[in-house]
């Protein structure tokens, strides 16, 4: 039997090596940031928050068997992770059995489909595609855009992502010219960008999650000499795009739930990451937002997984570290409104909000 | 006991207790000759006396003792390469051709241990020791037969010009005609003053061509002596029943 | 009861392996197969063993066995050796030998995977003829030693032994003496004797014709692809086609 | 047109895969070995040619990869010295792991990102067809080196001695050839090659921790694609990679094109068109 | 002698008992350690039939990933979209990729080994695809989830371990069985020279294409159970990586010995909770297979184990056998 003066246990699940690596390094290091604000204040009713960290290896086989390290051996009450769709999905089965609550920094739609058995013990803490895109595509009608073309990475992101984009485009009259898309191990986009160049749209999409590919792709259609505006979702922004972007990103509009270079809404992060050297990113959003969500459902005096679960669809709209407050219920476990998300555009080589 | 040859006196192959072992096992020891320039010495034996490790103990293909001097120089402790390059050819058990390259590749290889201004002209003479090479100059080697490849693996070795040949059973699956060539083609080296160190089965081959012979049994010298003791057939049957 | 080919060829390239080439082995016989290097006596062996495709047919016993594979010859019971030795050289005398007995097996597939009693019996039954064979061939005291360790002519040796357990009643060999001392050419002579006198038909390619022509009952004389000369060993020897292309004007005397 | 410019910019690029095809094969051709850790020694040497910055940081990228080539050489002379079997596959292996190495270094270093050395500006409009200036010096750059390679292999005896070397070490040192050395020279050449790639691969598609496995598997493909491991053979092979890659991405479905390569690989080497003793040293 | 062979064939069953029971025990009083065991169990699984196949046989295969997703897939879609119960889909399962396997065998298996592995892994590359596209029934990317437990196995870690550990036993016994058998001794012939094994009356294409063929369906059988296990199956679930994984097992395991892949598997497993660090892990790790690959290359359990030093004291390798390639050449 836990003592009051436990520390608890909460497990990160991430890929800190493999394909997802670019974006769940600064998901760790905004929990850590959290963990270590709470602790320092005294923790949570005297008992500090204790972070147990597997790297998942971007691979579902790992990520299960971690999750049943952290789970059964370390009996964490939640768990933050992991990065990718198909990894969480291959621990949310056990973790539901036991109890344990997952806060999935992941986009895809298919983590909280309602008609599994294991959504209640699942929430999101990304910008869920459904609202990303079509508030993407609002803004790109809002711009008058009349023909669009899609470049989609091809994973369950990505491919949400377009289907999204055509459903709306369909239903709003907008013209489809093009669809490319490129698997993720895809390095060279030249012929992704010709294809997108002689579509001759009003606008390109990028529906991908993956900076490499996105700049690559951004760096390509440029070169080629596509000189049409460029939108992207939300998982794009960072500095890093525009550091292997160059000035090839100049004037692309994105959503975010981030601006490195302006704080915006995001005030208390920068507070926050002020000395953890971590950049304002969308995974330090998605990081620090759902370690604050465990810490907020803490606070509430729960100590097991299934309070943690009932006081996070009890909370009511919160302000965590999102650009506005998220939301959960016993039928919404996307939380994050359109309004945690900003547009921002590049400009002389910075994002600026829109 | 070194004859003037071509003017200038040549070096011979002097082995001093020479070891030859794989492991803990010693195939053969305390091993003492010398070949000299002209001269074509058997070493004979029975199967499995350690003639083959004798040979890889001097080229340094097996892991050896004791002392090689060529030139005045000991390779013992060499690596293989240099001690090619020193002038020691060896035509190997196996051959040791190259079976994917062709005749004329591995004749060109041969030749890179001679002097480079007489590569052609060693190219030349070593392949006209053997009708069929330059016929057959483009085939891979290791399509042709088992006595063709014997052959061409001398004439890769005489490409390189060496001072000592060490020749494991040469004969082995040549055709008496070839056989025959071979001793004329052996004999006829002597006045080149090339030392040759030859392990054979064939005694005919033995007996129309070495000078002297060296028997070994069990891994160790039990005789040696000259043409004339060679030709004592029934001694060197005694010994071969071991 | 033979084993015949009948106007076998073979072409490498622009090369004429063998021209219609026949011949025929019957139980209890031996046929030596002399010829210079690259008259085609290994290709014809790789032609009656289903190894290359030739021009024309091979019959056992009556039955053709042209267009059948390799593995299905041997077990219609045409055995070889090769010239250059083939085996693992990391296993012992023993299993290299045992190997031989693969096309006769009594042990089924699934027997094997489920380690039935019967196939250790098997095994135990097969080991002991094994070691017969090994130590005919006077390789007893190696029997447990790692094949690599054996000296080239305890190689071709071996390759006899295991030629032999496969129980065969043609056996191809290919040039079984070479590099072999007195002692043990004596010990093979005898052993091929004794499988010829055990009813098998036995091919010998051998360039020690002393040894092949004391051995055979009748000489086939290869040059070039085409016989050039066959029948009693000593006539063959003699004929002047032998002589010039093969033997040489110094084995005459 | 929209045909020719997707074939001539795969062309293009199929430039950079034939260089690290070329490196992989004269590796190959040496030592039977096939260096899975190729793509790596180019990811690296964009990488630190990045970091360093131009126009210095090309050269020191190069020398990276060469230094990581050398590694890999010494450690196949250990394994080659300790001798205990010639297994091909356990080097082989061997590479993959030193390819965990490298990623792994890379990532501790330079981090996750994708990174581009500055390109070559500009691009040029034939008749409707958009080439870059990139494009065309890689490709160039690629075919000077090759030609530069062709005609040290043919005027010097380097491409006997390689091949015999692959062929029997034992033999070849009884020939006199200083396999190790030859074998090492081989090395730290395959790392060079590679490292020129790899700066052409930074300067035009950016390379990251972890593009050198992707790079080495097409490199790969790229040199038996046309059946036979030679110099010019595996530049071809990479450039048709490159080719069929790039029509890959413009006419199959949305989704197939990831599998281009692999069912080239099938196709070729399943239809008895490759000649079979193509893996074993065995270069006719 | 017949003691003897039993003995080297019963000696690893009852070693990969003990592993077992240990586990067990272990699993008792730490329960994760059920997952890890399983996870070990699953990929031992894989690595076994390819020992057989390449330690024994000489065949690469970097196909056992992808035969184990097909399985995989093949369940999930059977149970999960058409209501089979998961017994009826075992025979699928385990059907459906061993008959692939012995379709494609013929040219692939001619091939020499290192064109055998870029093929394999190709191929695992192209099924990957399939998976991907075919959306209507494996999801996609997204996967199929919602797949049940097995029945009588449930959810219950321990029975997890035991299922699989069994499977593992009884494949072990087979493979050491085989290798005792004058079977065995023929597959190694094949390994090392292909000229050899036919002229010796193995049918090599026919030997080479059933163990390859039965390698897929233990894989496939493999698969059906991860996804009974785990519950969930997308094409990244088990990925090409995998496939490439399970050789390294059997290698750095031993891979001509039963317990070798086992050991391998075990190895891989455990090295992400014993290596320290996350981002360096990778050169920790990388460089610990170098050394193992240079110093042991018959792997950590080899059957000659504790002679390699005398062994390698030889001498200069001889130029290899080329197998079958050449006739009666070189
Ligand atoms: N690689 C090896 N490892 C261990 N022992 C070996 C090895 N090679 C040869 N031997 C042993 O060394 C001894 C001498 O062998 P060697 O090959 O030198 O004989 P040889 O005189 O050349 O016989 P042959 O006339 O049959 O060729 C033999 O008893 C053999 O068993
Ligand atoms: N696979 C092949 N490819 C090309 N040429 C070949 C091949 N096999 C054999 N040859 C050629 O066919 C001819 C006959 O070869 P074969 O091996 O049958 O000769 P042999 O009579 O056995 O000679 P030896 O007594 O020297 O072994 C030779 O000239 C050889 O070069
Ligand atoms: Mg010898
Ligand atoms: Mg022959």
């Amino acid at each position: 039997q836990s003592t009051s003066k436990d520390p608890i246990k909460v497990g990160i699940l991430l890929g800190l090596t493999g394909t997802s690596a670019g974006y769940t390094l600064d998901e760790r290091r905004a929990a850590e940031a959290v963990t270590e604000k709470v602790n320092s204040a005294g923790g949570i009713n005297g008992r500090k928050i204790e972070l147990v960290i597997r790297d998942t290896k971007t691979n579902p086989t790992e990520a299960a068997r971690v999750a049943s390290q952290v789970i059964l051996d370390d009996k964490v009450v939640a768990i933050l992770g992991a990065g990718t769709a198909s990894e969480t999905l291959a621990f949310a089965d056990f973790a539901a059995r036991n109890q344990t609550p997952i806060f999935a920094p992941t986009s895809s739609q298919s983590v909280t489909d309602p008609s599994t058995s294991y959504f209640k013990w699942i929430f999101r803490m990304a910008p869920p595609l459904s609202a990303d895109a079509p508030k993407l595509m609002d803004k790109v009608k809002a711009d008058g855009r009349k023909t669009i073309a899609i470049f989609v990475q091809e994973d369950a992101y990505g491919q949400q992502a377009s289907e999204m984009m055509k459903d709306y485009a369909n239903k709003n009259g907008i013209k489809i010219a093009e669809i490319v898309s490129a698997p993720i191990s895809n390095t060279d986009f030249t012929t992704h960008a010709i294809k997108l160049r002689n579509a001759r749209p009003d606008a390109v999409l990028i529906a991908a999650s993956q900076t490499q590919t996105a700049s690559s792709m951004l760096r390509k259609l440029r070169e080629m000499g596509s000189t049409a505006p460029v939108y992207g979702v939300s998982a794009l922004v960072s500095s890093a795009i525009l550091e292997a972007t160059g000035p090839a990103a100049e004037g692309l509009i994105a959503l975010s739930n981030s601006n490195p270079f302006d704080p915006g809404p995001l005030k208390p992060l920068v507070e926050l990451l002020k000395d953890h050297g971590g950049n304002r990113s969308y995974g330090s959003v998605c990081g620090a937002t759902a370690m604050e969500a465990i810490v907020q459902a803490l606070r509430t005096g729960a100590t097991t997984g299934s309070e943690i679960r009932d006081a996070v669809e009890k909370m009511g709209p919160v302000k965590l570290y999102a650009a506005a407050p998220v939301e959960y219920s016993e039928t919404n476990h996307d939380g994050w409104g359109p309004g945690t998300m900003f547009f921002v555009t590049v400009k002389d080589g910075k994002f600026v909000n829109l | 006991m070194s004859i003037e040859a071509g003017g200038s006196t040549r070096p011979s192959l002097i082995c001093r207790e020479v070891g030859a072992r794989y492991g803990l096992l010693e195939a053969c020891r305390n091993i003492s000759l010398q070949v000299d320039p002209g001269e074509i010495v058997a070493l004979i034996g029975p199967n499995g006396a350690g003639k083959t490790s004798l040979i890889g103990a001097l080229n340094g293909t097996v892991a050896g003792s004791g002392e090689v001097l060529l030139n005045g120089n000991n390779l013992m402790g060499m690596a293989t390469h240099r001690r090619s390059r020193a002038g020691l050819a060896t035509v190997p058990e196996g051959r040791g051709l190259f079976p994917t390259l062709t005749i004329g590749e591995n004749l060109a290889l041969g030749a890179r241990l001679a002097p480079s201004t007489e590569r052609a002209a060693a190219i030349e003479e070593a392949a006209g020791r053997f009708g069929f090479i330059r016929e057959r100059w483009n085939t891979a080697a290791g399509s042709l037969s088992g006595g063709e490849q014997q052959m061409v693996a001398v004439a890769k070795c005489l490409a390189g010009r060496p001072t000592v040949l060490l020749l494991d059973e040469p004969s082995q699956g040549l055709a008496p005609i070839i056989v025959g060539e071979l001793a004329e083609a052996l004999n006829g080296l002597r006045t080149t003053g090339i030392a040759i160190l030859l392990v054979e089965q064939n005694q005919t081959l033995v007996s129309i061509t070495a000078d002297r012979f060296v028997l070994l049994a069990a891994g160790q010298v039990v005789s040696q002596g000259g043409r004339a003791e060679l030709a004592d057939r029934e001694r060197m049957a005694m010994a071969y029943f071991k | 009861m033979t084993l015949s080919a009948r106007d076998l060829s073979v072409r490498f390239g622009g090369l004429q392996a063998l021209a219609e080439v026949s011949l025929e082995v019957t139980p209890g016989r031996i046929l030596g197969l002399i010829g210079p290097n690259g008259a085609g006596k290994t290709t014809l062996f790789n032609c009656l063993t289903g190894v290359i495709q030739p021009k024309g047919t091979v019959v056992v016993d009556g039955v053709e066995i042209t267009q059948l594979r390799t593995d299905e010859r041997v077990r219609r019971g045409i055995s070889r050796t090769f010239q250059t030795p083939r085996l693992d050289m990391n296993r012992t005398v023993l299993d290299a030998v045992m190997l031989g007995y693969t096309p006769h097996l009594a042990q089924g597939r699934l027997a094997c995977f489920l380690g039935l009693p019967s196939v250790g019996r098997s095994e135990e039954h097969l080991r002991n003829g094994a070691i017969e064979k090994i130590r005919l061939l006077g390789l007893g005291g190696a029997a447990e030693d790692r094949a690599g360790s054996l000296s080239l002519g305890q190689l071709r040796l071996l390759e006899v032994a295991r030629a032999l357990v496969a129980g065969p009643r043609y056996l191809l060999l290919d040039e079984p003496a070479a590099g072999l001392d007195e002692s043990d050419r004596i010990r093979l002579a005898d052993a091929i004797k004794n499988a010829a006198a055990s009813g098998i038909g036995i091919v010998l390619i051998e360039h020690n014709v002393g040894f092949v022509s004391r051995l055979s009952h009748e000489l086939l004389a290869l040059v070039n692809g085409t016989v050039v000369a066959r029948g009693e060993p000593n006539s063959v020897v003699c004929s002047e086609k032998v002589v010039e292309a093969y033997l040489g004007p110094a084995y005459v005397h | 047109m929209a045909f020719v410019e997707f074939g001539l910019n795969g062309i293009f690029l199929g430039a950079v895969f034939g260089l690290l095809a070329l490196a992989i094969a004269v590796v190959w051709m040496t030592t039977d070995v096939v260096d899975v850790a190729t793509g790596s020694y180019a990811a690296a040497a964009g990488m630190v040619a990045v970091w360093a910055g131009p126009p210095w940081g090309a050269l020191l990228g190069i020398l990276a990869a060469t230094a990581l080539s050398g590694t890999m050489g010494v450690i196949f002379l250990i394994f080659r010295r300790l001798g205990a079997t010639r297994d091909t596959i356990l080097i082989v292996l061997c590479t993959i792991a030193y390819t965990f190495v490298i990623e792994s270094a890379l990532q501790s270093v330079f981090g996750t990102d994708n990174r581009f050395f500055p390109s070559v500006p500009g691009a040029f409009d034939v008749a409707g067809v958009f080439l870059t200036f990139q494009g065309v010096f890689a490709f160039l750059l690629a075919v000077v080196l090759l030609a530069g390679l062709l005609a040290a292999l043919r005027w010097s005896p380097a491409g006997l001695l390689m091949r015999a070397s692959a062929i029997s070490a034992k033999s070849a040192s009884l020939t006199g050839i200083p396999v190790r050395r030859v074998q090492f020279v081989v090395f730290l050449l395959g790392g060079a090659i590679a490292g020129v790639a790899g700066v052409l691969a930074s300067m035009s598609i950016g390379v990251s921790y972890s593009s050198g496995f992707a790079l080495s598997i097409v490199a790969f493909s790229g040199a038996v694609v046309l059946g036979r491991v030679t110099v010019s053979l595996a530049f071809t092979g990479g450039l048709l990679i490159g080719l069929a890659i790039a029509l890959g991405q413009a006419y199959l479905p949305q989704g197939w094109d990831a599998a281009t390569a692999p069912i080239l690989i099938v196709a070729v080497l399943c239809s008895g068109l490759v000649s079979r003793d193509m893996f074993h040293g065995a270069r006719p | 002698m017949t003691r003897s062979v039993r003995l080297s064939r019963i000696s690893p069953v009852l070693i990969i008992l003990g592993i077992a029971i240990t586990l067990a025990i272990a699993g008792e009083v730490r329960p994760s350690i059920y997952a890890t065991s399983v996870t070990i169990g699953f990929f031992s699984l894989l690595a076994l039939p390819l020992g057989l196949l390449y330690g024994q046989g000489g065949a690469i295969s970097l196909a056992q990933g992808g035969f184990a997703a097909v399985g995989a897939f093949t369940t999930a879609i059977l149970t999960v979209k058409f209501g089979w119960s998961p017994f009826a889909s075992l025979v699928v399962s385990v059907g459906l990729p061993a008959i692939l396997a012995f379709v494609i065998a013929r040219p692939l298996l001619r091939l020499p080994e290192l064109s055998l592995a870029l093929v394999t892994i190709s191929l695992v590359m192209i099924f990957k695809v399939v998976f991907e596209r075919a959306e209507r029934l494996t999801g996609g990317y997204n996967g199929i989830t919602g797949i049940a437990p097995l029945p009588i196995i449930g959810v219950e870690r321990s029975y997890a371990h035991w299922t699989v550990w069994t499977a593992v036993l009884i494949v072990a016994y087979c493979y050491a069985s085989y290798v005792e058998s004058g079977r065995g001794r023929a597959l190694n012939a094949i390994r090392v020279d292909r000229l050899l094994a036919e002229s010796t009356g193995t049918n090599v294409a026919l030997e080479l294409s059933s163990l390859f063929s039965l390698s897929a369906g233990i894989a496939g059988f493999a698969g059906w159970f991860y996804a009974h296990y785990i519950g969930f199956m997308a094409p990244d679930s088990l990925d090409p990586t995998l496939s490439a994984n399970i050789l390294f097992m059997v290698v750095l395991g031993g891979r001509k010995s039963v317990l070798g892949p086992i050991v391998g598997a075990s190895l891989f497993t455990l090295a992400s909770d014993l290596l320290p660090g996350t981002v360096t892990q990778g050169m920790i790790f990388g460089s610990l297979l170098i050394v193992i690959l240079v110093f042991f290359p018959d792997g950590i359990v080899s059957p000659g184990m504790m002679r390699w030093t005398r062994r390698r004291a030889t001498t200069i390798p001889e130029a290899k056998n080329t197998p079958g390639v050449r006739l009666e050449r070189a």
